[in-house]
């Protein structure tokens, strides 16, 4: 079988089991019924209630085992099924709240991002340039505070001085324009904020490592070949040294994309986005279950598929990794949330 | 005099050529005082421990070392000085090098076709499609089998004999005027290393071009090299033309460093006389010859004062008591009867180090 | 040449310590592929005798040392110490073995563990062999250290970092003498070093052997080394034998076209072999896909289909311990050396000699 | 000279004499930057970032006993002033927050409450939830990763496989659920934000434990004769223990920042100032606006013990030169 | 019901019962106020007047000429999951929603007696057990279904048998046959217990009519709850949660002529944010209840608040059916333990007036004698320990262990969560539990807590009131959160009902009060003050009239009409 069909398959597995693991905790971690009916799943006494009871039991196959409605639902969710959110009124598709709350956080994310890695390959080529000089020495200071400053900081301190000290941004956040509306611009520069909010810490996290990497490269034999061989500075910083020294950050860029998904929430909340980053703070603490293994299996899946992606990227970027013959890129060990 | 100042004939002058490191310990000199003279067309071959200058030196005279250097004394390249200028652009046009290892000196996520026609297009003008026969002409030349196809080849598809070998048509393709090569084989086979210096020698003979071959194997030098320059501690001990060398040194160090490689002649569990004792602190070095802590022949002179320099045809060195010669027979020998060096170094007769 | 059969083993005599036979070492890469890393190699060592291996990067050298030791358990073959076939040995078995082979390795930095000192590393051979702790393991701890010229009070306080390369081999060296071993195996033990430590390390190797009356099994690719420490010489080739023997014979009288190769290439100044025209043409075969018949073969100019259909075996060559597993070796040589043109070079001819150390 | 040497060597050999002198000379030969910069000194900013910490675990630690003022009482002022709905003048409180004063060197938040007492009370809650996440996190995953790198085969791909798992999971939701589900207590956090912390470091000790494992001295101990057990702790955990150190304090810096989300999204330690919950307090608009102390002072020493953990990390694996790189995200 | 909570992060009262809302009379209340004055001694008059008054702003009617045109947005303290009156739970977002869409069949005119509004006339047989319903010729609703008695009837009965909404329905009416219809405007109702105030039943959700084709429909798909259809002066145009719901105007009203284009409901949770939206002009309107929004508001001349405090009451509930508050003791020593002084100062700014009962002052119920003794620490210790003697299991070392739960998560919460844990931690060991408004009622409707905040009460007839009162309102899901059962206290309460007069009602609500007090049940905090919050321009919110030409209150828990409102700008 060729490799990347045995990843892809080893990645289904895995999500497989996302799923089943989550899928069994809030069964565990709540009685479904009781998130589907309210109080009334309680009401064991009122035969009215026990009708409601008997019928939601049959209507979600509450009556079956555990495995059974795992497999139920699995068979939903691969046809594209999420089934239903679990509110008092009404069992609206969760596919609707998705479809609803996806692209919002995928714009943000992708504003985001694209501030970071603007911000992020000039900054680390200027940085590593100038290796261990005073413009380096202050660009790394500034790195280390902004990866320091954990996003719902950052919130309020970009909020703080843009919106409220200088007013040059809007101070109110409601994400209340239609998202694809006529009032675009508007739109816009609600994002500002928070895509600066999630884009700078990123920037900085891969500024740290590119440079890193960039003066790990630049002191390598190849760069001192380009360099005799005649090529302009600018030329070997940017052809030559940069696209080797792509590994890590892609890496990270990958990790953060699929997990922005989910990371977007305090900025989400604090901005008043309805994302899908608020919408699973909300079903998490609503018990709607649906919502929440939805939104979690699709932010696995979000950060299986762009893991998957960097990995070609690689092989874009790196012709060893094509081969699989090189030392693999620098280990990432990536925690945080 | 060791340089001539023949700049007519003379393609590289170095007189008093020196770099420094600015480190946290001081000024660490790593090449202290050299002077030479390389013929146009003629090969030297620089030789020394690891750690005596030889990268350093090179990589100074090339300009390659970053900003972190202090260079003094007098480098001409072509009549023009290059001490202190701005010698970009000598790259790709007039200097090429060829480094130890070749895998890590050819960029890895580019074609090695592009790596060799890139000088040809920046510096030359070639069109691609140019760059791109004349790239192939020069893999056909270096030995490459099947050139047009290995032009679309990865550096980690290539073997490392092959790599060295996309090395060296980037050298030739800048059609240079000086090649150095820094250890060009020290990280392949013997097998290998073989062909690959025979290639470098069948090569520069060709083109006119002058080279310098780096190595710590005297081996490799003999019979490649017009010239063999043995360097320590930064500073030049001999320099000869190449069978002058094993023939006749004059330096002792030159002879304790033959006498303590295994020799393929010698039979079986000879033994083998070392060099006692380490190369000496860049930094904060001896005063006087900087081999003097090591030597055998070392007397008190030695301790205190830098030897000057002996020549004698085309044979140079800097010692106070050379080996074959009356003065450093007598110095042996009144070590040995001691039983030590002025440096403390303990001997016994016959030279061997206890 | 892949060299098979066993007829260069000597078990006619009673003083071999250490016997290798039909060892095999193969490693599965990916799905189906397999590294044929050793194949079928045997030799065998006396008590007191050193045999050097030399061959090319990656043609199984260190393979056949740690098969030797079982880490990994060879693929298959006879690892035979003292009459005992260590690979059939369960784990505690081979423990107790351990003690007698002992390893000492080509990177001298990282065969030491960075965050132990120096003296705890020499130590704990005895620190896993005894119960408990005494005084006297610590004082023959200290006199190895001494006897491998180090300070072992610096040595109680310093980490291998604060070491040099050379001393960092030396600190192997007393690591493995420690717990008394029969036989040490060196893995290209000074082909990191500079050459003027090389000359120490190989001279202290040889007054340790004198001293404990060690047998070695000595590694290496520098054909000079190993004729100088070793009594045999086996020339290694994408994991077969292709010749063994007396060292002094087979460099002057190299059987095997790979040999003769290896020997022209060597940048000795004085190297007698190095007019030889022949060339090593292409590139090593893959240890994945080794070739037919002879493995040497496909870069052999004297192959021919014989070559590609059968494996040689092993053949002596005269009367000497000379063995060589080709169907055309260059036996002539031998019978009329002098005649070729490397006759200047004949034993006898002592001119660069005399100039070799230059007498005073 | 002469004498001194010819003295010496009789006592040591020329070897040990040589031994003294090389150590003095740096063994760095090669032609690499690196081997040149300071990178074997800790450097200033290792001793700042080593003060702030111990200074704020200092008063953490201490603050019961310590002059501050209590962390819980509202410190009311009253004036003389008119009711803005009613219009008349009375003894009203005045409305707090207070700006900082002699009174409140930091100032007090909408409840008049001392903010500095309360910032070091939530320096509590912060540095106890990292040291038991990353102690949990260093415990758990430190010794699967451990093992699974050490004996390999399937042992390995279980512990790898559930660390993938583990990883996949969106660790910010799976901290919601469990905290939201279960109860907000100190424990439950520090476990949860552990679980985190779990798969990160167990892949790391797994990767560096494998990569040791390579190592040829620990072959050198097998031929020794060393048993497994005594390779694991003797050789490879003294290797392991300070790359998964460093990690672990990225583990502490990201457990305080996790527990920062989980209190700005009211999820976390109940009853207790902690930093997330102070700055959540003040960063109402009006707040920040009219008083943006109430924010700002927590939001400085979380940002200075976090930048401090951060630091320290990147100092350590330098000086120690670990070559993983750890990324931090949230 | 609803949340302690007075930010607006979280939306207060709300559940099925909310659907009960009801009036004191104000000619009663002025009698009330007059008795008082005289009753006080002058010398203590000032005092006690700084300390009470009252902070009712009076409705104004717009004295300008209405214009048409414009879009009303308004700013709302939280989205809502339903606005279907039969099936959800409305809260006061919810009921505001309402207002748009549906109209009430009774509602209450500005002296807070109830009046016909979607229907003609009530009247009631003389045992105040059947009331009969005149309903107005020719309405019909959005859908163009005629508003006839079927319609009603399908109402009324989805409403009974939902099994949350019925809650506030079932008990109240005869099993059998609750009600009767006579013709196609003619229907009786048929009452368990008399009621001579039952129309103001109908002022709330329970009074709002759907139309019937579309509440059949939004049976059998829930997501129809999303798209209100009824016969309000607006018309459901669109809704996207968590952003806007717009509604937009109905031309045939027949109310009569509706000024607005359209009305646009903003869910906004953050009080900072909706007040700073309605500052800049973002937003037209909001009402709240968050005290710092309020006395901000007050100083900006740009902004017309109508305040009322006579509504709801905020207070501490403690759950009689569960150890340790099933002890009489327990909720003794937390009621003097509970720091309300504290409370009123910092999270209220001494704004709002402090409650002890659920009648305001100037109610004519209110009881002078009643004082609630919070802030008496002193009193709990030796409750506590006599407690935790009794019960050690409850207690640990010596405090009696305590859950506390509030909706969130909101930041006014979480400071009220600390402030009552700091002034009980004395005496108990409190765990606090946040939990999402629509679980925080779930939990309350079950018993499952000990201690809550919540805010209910104070409906303009307190008869309403008695939903949360009764024993017959205990069950499995029970509306009398406390699941305290009292029989003397239900007869008065049913006694109360069926008095016609306010002077016959006087006493016996007094009486009430007064044993409330006594049970320990409720920790008043203060009478919650509401403010409807209209930017310059926003005219005559408060000249919403019947057909008959009554003026309707203006303001009810933060809610409004929306018929009369034009923009002036
Ligand atoms: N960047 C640097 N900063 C400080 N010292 C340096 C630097 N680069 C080299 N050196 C020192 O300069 C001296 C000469 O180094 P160089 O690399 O030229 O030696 P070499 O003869 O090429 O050795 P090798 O055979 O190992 O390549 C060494 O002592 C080295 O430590
Ligand atoms: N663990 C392993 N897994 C797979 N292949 C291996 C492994 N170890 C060695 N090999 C392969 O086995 C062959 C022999 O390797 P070995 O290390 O024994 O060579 P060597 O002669 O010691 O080479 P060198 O001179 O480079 O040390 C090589 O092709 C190598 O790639
Ligand atoms: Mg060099
Ligand atoms: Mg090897």
């Amino acid at each position: 079988m060729p490799k990347p069909i045995r990843r892809l398959i080893g990645l289904l597995g895995l999500l497989t089991i996302v799923s089943m693991v989550t899928f069994g905790a809030m069964n565990f971690l709540g009685d479904p019924l009781f998130n589907i009916l309210g109080p009334v799943a309680a009401d064991v006494d009122n035969p009215e209630s026990l009708k409601v009871i008997e019928e939601a039991k049959a209507q979600y196959h509450l009556d079956k085992s555990l495995p059974e409605r795992w497999a139920r639902w699995a068979w939903d969710f691969v046809r594209g099924d999420f089934g239903v959110q679990f509110s008092s009124s009404g069992q609206p598709p969760v596919s609707d709240l998705i479809k609803e709350r996806l692209p919002r956080t995928l714009e943000l994310m992708a504003v985001a991002q694209i501030i970071a890695v603007s911000l992020a390959i000039p900054w680390s080529v200027l940085a590593a340039s100038r290796a261990n000089r005073r413009t380096d020495k202050i660009s790394t200071i500034t790195a280390f505070a902004f990866v320091s400053i954990p996003s719902f900081a950052m919130a309020v301190i970009l909020f703080y001085f843009f919106s409220v000290q200088w007013d040059l941004l809007p101070d109110t956040y409601t994400a209340t324009d239609p998202f694809w509306g006529i009032s675009h611009d508007h739109r816009l520069i609600q994002l500002i904020l928070p895509g600066f909010t999630l884009g700078i810490g990123s920037a900085a996290a891969y500024q740290r490592l590119l440079r890193t990497d960039l003066i790990t490269t630049l002191q390598q034999d190849f760069i001192l070949m380009a360099k005799s061989k005649g090529v302009s500075k600018r030329r070997v910083l940017y052809s030559h040294a940069l696209r080797p020294s792509l590994f890590s950050m892609i890496t990270l860029l990958a990790i953060n994309i699929g997990f922005m998904i989910g990371g977007s929430l305090v900025v989400e909340q604090f901005f008043r986005i309805p994302g899908i980053g608020s919408a699973v703070v909300e079903a998490t603490l609503r018990e709607d279950f649906p919502v929440v293994l939805a939104i979690v299996m699709i932010v696995s899946a979000g950060f299986m598929v762009f893991n998957y992606l960097a990995d070609y990227l690689y092989t874009l970027i790196d012709p060893r990794v094509r081969n699989e013959d090189t030392s693999k890129p620098r280990k990432i060990t990536s925690m945080g949330m | 005099m060791l340089h001539e100042t023949d700049s007519a004939n003379n393609i590289l002058e170095l007189s008093d050529y020196r770099v420094g490191f600015r480190t946290e310990r001081g000024l660490a000199k790593a090449v202290d005082g050299v002077s030479l003279s390389l013929k146009r067309g003629s090969t030297l071959a620089i030789v020394g421990e690891s750690g005596s200058g030889k990268t350093v030196l090179n990589r100074g005279i090339m300009g390659l070392l970053g900003a972190n250097i202090i260079e003094g004394g007098s480098a001409k390249f072509q009549g023009e000085e290059l001490v202190n200028t701005n010698r970009q652009k000598l790259w790709g046009t007039k200097m090429a090098m060829i480094f130890q290892d070749p895998m890590t000196s050819l960029n890895p996520v580019m074609k090695v076709g592009n790596q060799v026609s890139e000088p040809l297009r920046l510096h030359q003008g070639m069109s691609r499609k140019e760059a791109r026969d004349r790239t192939v002409e020069l893999f056909t030349l270096v030995g490459i089998p099947e050139p047009a196809k290995r032009f679309g080849e990865y550096p980690h598809q290539l073997s490392g004999g092959m790599r060295q070998r996309v090395m060296i048509s980037i050298a030739l393709a800048i059609e240079p005027d000086i090649l150095i090569a820094d250890e060009p084989t020290t990280s392949l086979d013997v097998t290998v290393q073989k062909y690959i210096l025979d290639l470098l020698v069948d090569v520069q003979s060709k083109s006119n071009m002058s080279m310098v071959i780096i190595t710590h194997d005297l081996g490799v030098a003999r019979g490649r090299a017009d010239e063999i320059m043995v360097m320590y501690g930064g500073r030049i001990m001999e320099k000869a033309p190449s069978e002058t060398v094993f023939q006749e040194m004059k330096h002792p160090y030159t002879q304790a460093l033959l006498s303590s490689i295994p020799r393929l002649n010698d039979p079986k569990h000879t033994r083998l006389t070392p060099i006692e004792g380490f190369p000496p602190d860049i930094v904060d070095g001896p005063q006087g010859c900087k081999f003097a802590a090591r030597c055998k022949y070392a007397q008190d002179t030695c301790l205190t004062l830098a030897p000057e320099e002996t020549t004698i045809d085309k044979h140079t060195y800097f010692c106070h008591f050379p080996v074959g010669t009356d003065a450093g027979s007598e110095a042996l020998k009144s070590n040995e009867d001691k039983g030590f060096t002025a440096a403390g170094l303990r001997i016994k007769s016959k030279g061997e180090v206890v | 040449m892949a060299g098979s059969g066993n007829n260069h083993l000597r078990t006619e005599f009673d003083d071999v310590l250490l016997s290798v036979e039909n060892l095999v070492v193969e490693f599965s890469s990916g799905r189906k592929n397999k590294v044929h890393a050793v194949s079928d190699v045997s030799f065998d060592i006396r008590k007191g005798e050193t045999l050097g291996i030399v061959g090319e990067s990656g043609c199984g050298k260190s393979t056949t040392a740690k098969a030797i030791v079982q880490l990994p358990k060879p693929t298959s073959g006879k690892v035979e110490y003292e009459g005992t076939d260590l690979t059939k040995l369960d784990k505690e078995g081979m423990r107790q073995k351990r003690p007698s082979i002992q390893m000492i390795y080509q990177d001298p930095i990282s065969s030491l563990n960075p965050r132990r000192t120096v003296f705890n590393i020499v130590n704990e051979g005895t620190r896993v062999w005894s119960t408990e702790h005494s005084q006297q393991q610590e004082t023959k701890v200290e006199e190895m250290i001494q006897a491998v010229g180090l300070d072992p009070n610096e040595a109680r306080v310093r980490r291998p970092h604060e070491y040099s390369g050379g001393q960092c081999q030396r600190i192997s060296v007393a690591r493995a003498l420690v717990l008394d071993p029969q036989v040490i195996i060196c893995d290209e033990p000074v082909s990191s070093l500079d050459v003027s430590v090389q000359a120490r390390i190989l001279n202290m190797l040889q007054d340790m052997k004198d001293e404990y009356g060690l047998t070695l099994l000595f590694i290496s690719h520098d054909l000079s080394v190993v004729k100088n420490v070793s009594d045999r010489v086996a020339v290694m080739y994408l994991g077969k034998i292709c010749e063994i023997g007396d060292g002094d014979v087979i460099y002057d009288n190299p059987a095997h076209p790979y040999t003769r190769l290896l020997l022209a290439a060597i940048p000795d100044p004085d190297n007698k072999h190095s007019q030889n025209s022949d060339v090593l043409e292409g590139e090593l075969p893959s240890p994945l896909n080794p070739p037919s018949g002879c493995r040497f073969r496909t870069r052999c100019p004297r192959a021919t289909e014989k070559c590609e259909a059968e494996e040689p075996t092993f053949e002596q060559v005269g009367n000497s311990d000379h063995w060589v597993a080709c169907h055309f070796p260059h036996i002539d040589n031998e019978l009329d050396a002098p005649t070729s043109d490397e006759g200047q070079f004949i034993e006898g001819n002592t001119e660069d000699e005399i100039l070799w150390p230059p007498a005073d | 000279m002469n004498e001194e040497q010819e003295i010496n060597a009789d006592e040591v050999t020329n070897d040990s004499q040589a031994s003294e002198e090389e150590t003095n000379i740096s063994d760095s030969t090669q032609l690499e930057v690196s081997e040149f910069a300071d990178k074997k000194t800790l450097g200033f900013g290792f001793w700042l970032a080593t003060f702030w910490l111990v200074l704020i675990s200092f008063l953490a630690v201490f603050s019961p006993i310590l002059p501050f003022k209590d962390a819980d009482k509202n410190y009311i002022a009253y004036e003389q002033k008119e009711n803005p709905l009613t219009g008349k003048v009375q003894e009203r409180p005045v409305q707090p927050p207070y700006a900082p004063s002699g009174e409140h060197w930091l100032g007090t938040d909408q409840d008049a409450r001392d903010i500095l007492s309360r910032t070091i009370e939530g320096a509590r809650i912060s540095l106890a939830v990292g040291a038991l996440t990353a102690l949990f996190g260093m415990i758990v995953g430190g010794t699967l990763g451990m093992i699974a790198g050490y004996f390999k085969g399937i042992l390995d791909k279980i512990v790898g496989a559930i660390f993938l798992v583990v990883l996949s999971f969106p660790g910010l939701i799976l901290a919601i659920l469990i905290v939201a589900l279960l109860d907000r207590s100190l424990l439950t956090i520090s476990v949860t934000l552990g679980i985190l912390g779990v798969a990160p470091i167990g892949r790391l000790a797994r990767a560096q434990t494998l990569s040791f494992s390579e190592r040829e001295f620990v072959m050198a101990a097998e031929t020794l004769g060393a048993k497994k057990s005594r390779i694991l702790i003797k050789e490879l955990l003294p290797n392991v223990l300070i790359p998964m150190s460093t990690l672990a304090m990225l583990v502490i810096a990201v457990a305080i920042v996790g527990e920062g989300t989980l209190a700005f999204l009211g999820l976390s330690v109940q009853n207790s100032a902690t930093w997330g919950k102070l700055i959540l307090t003040g960063s109402g608009l009006s707040t920040l606006e009219s008083s943006p102390w109430v924010a700002f002072v927590p939001m400085g020493f979380l940002f200075l013990t976090v930048a401090s953990f951060n630091y320290l990390s990147d100092r350590i694996r330098d000086y120690f030169d670990v070559r993983d790189i750890f990324v931090t995200r949230d | 019901g609803g949340s302690d909570d007075d930010s607006s992060s979280s939306s207060d009262s709300s559940s099925a019962s909310e659907a009960t809302e009801s009036s004191s009379e104000s000619s009663a209340s002025e009698a009330a106020e007059e008795a008082e004055e005289t009753e006080e001694a002058p010398a203590e008059e000032e005092a006690e007047e700084e300390a009470e008054a009252p902070i009712v702003q009076d409705q104004e009617e717009s004295v300008l000429e209405p214009v048409f045109g414009g879009t009303l947005r308004w700013g709302l303290e939280a989205e809502v999951d339903g606005i279907n009156p039969t099936a959800s739970a409305l809260s006061a977002p919810g009921l505001t929603m309402m207002n748009a869409a549906f109209d009430t069949l009774a509602a209450y005119d500005v002296d807070g007696n109830t009046v016909p509004h979607l229907a003609e006339s009530f009247s009631s047989s003389a045992d105040c057990k059947t009331w009969s319903m005149k309903l107005r010729d020719g309405i019909t609703f959005h859908d163009g279904t005629p508003l006839n008695t079927e319609a009603v009837s399908v109402n009324f009965l989805a409403q009974y048998g939902d099994p949350l909404v019925g809650l506030a329905v079932r008990p109240y009416y005869s099993a059998d046959e609750p009600i009767t219809i006579v013709d196609d405007l003619n229907m009786n109702f048929n009452l368990t217990d008399a009621n001579c105030n039952w129309p103001s039943a109908l002022t709330g959700q329970l009074g709002a009519i759907g139309s019937p084709t579309w509440i059949a429909a939004a049976q059998d798909d829930p997501t129809l709850d999303q798209q209100p259809v009824g016969t309000g002066p607006f018309i459901f145009e669109s809704r996207v949660q968590d952003q806007v719901t717009r509604f937009v105007r109905n031309a045939n009203y027949w109310g009569g002529d509706v000024y607005l284009d359209a009305v646009e409901f903003y869910p906004v949770t953050d009080g900072d944010i909706r007040t700073s939206l309605l500052l800049e002009g973002e937003l037209d309107a909001q009402a709240t209840t968050n005290v710092e929004s309020i006395a901000s508001l007050a100083e900006n001349d740009s902004i017309t608040q109508v305040l009322d405090d006579t509504g709801d009451e905020s207070f501490l509930m403690l759950n009689s059916s569960k150890a340790p508050f099933d002890d009489i003791r327990a909720r003794q020593a937390i009621t003097h333990a509970t720091p309300r002084d504290n409370y009123n100062t910092l999270i209220n700014l001494d704004v709002t007036r402090k409650a002890d009962q659920m009648f305001t002052p100037e109610s004519p119920y209110y009881n002078p004698d009643i004082v609630q003794l919070s802030d008496r620490p002193d009193l709990a210790g030796p409750l506590v320990d006599a407690y935790c003697s009794d019960n050690p299991n409850n207690c640990t070392s010596g405090k009696i262990n305590i859950e506390y739960q509030y909706s969130g998560p909101s930041v006014v919460g979480e400071r009220i969560a600390d402030l009552l844990s700091e002034g009980w931690a004395d005496f108990f060991n409190v765990t606090v539990q946040v939990l999402p408004q629509d679980a925080h009622i779930q939990e309350a409707a079950l018993g499952i807590y000990n201690s809550i905040g919540w805010r209910q009460f104070g409906a303009v007839d307190p008869g309403i009131d008695r939903v949360w009162l009764l024993c017959r309102a205990i069950g499995g899901i029970s509306l009398n959160w406390p699941r305290y059962c009292d029989e003397d206290r239900d007869a008065l309460i049913l006694q109360a009902d069926a008095a016609a007069t306010t002077e016959e009602k006087i006493p016996l609500y007094q009486e009430l009060s007064k044993m409330i007090n006594e049970e320990y049940l409720y920790v008043f905090y203060h009478h919650t003050l509401w403010s409807l919050a209209l930017r310059d321009g926003v005219e005559n919110v408060c000249g919403a009239k019947t057909l008959e030409g009554v003026s309707l209150r203006c303001q009810v828990n933060g809610r409004s009409f929306f018929q009369s409102t034009f923009i002036a700008d």
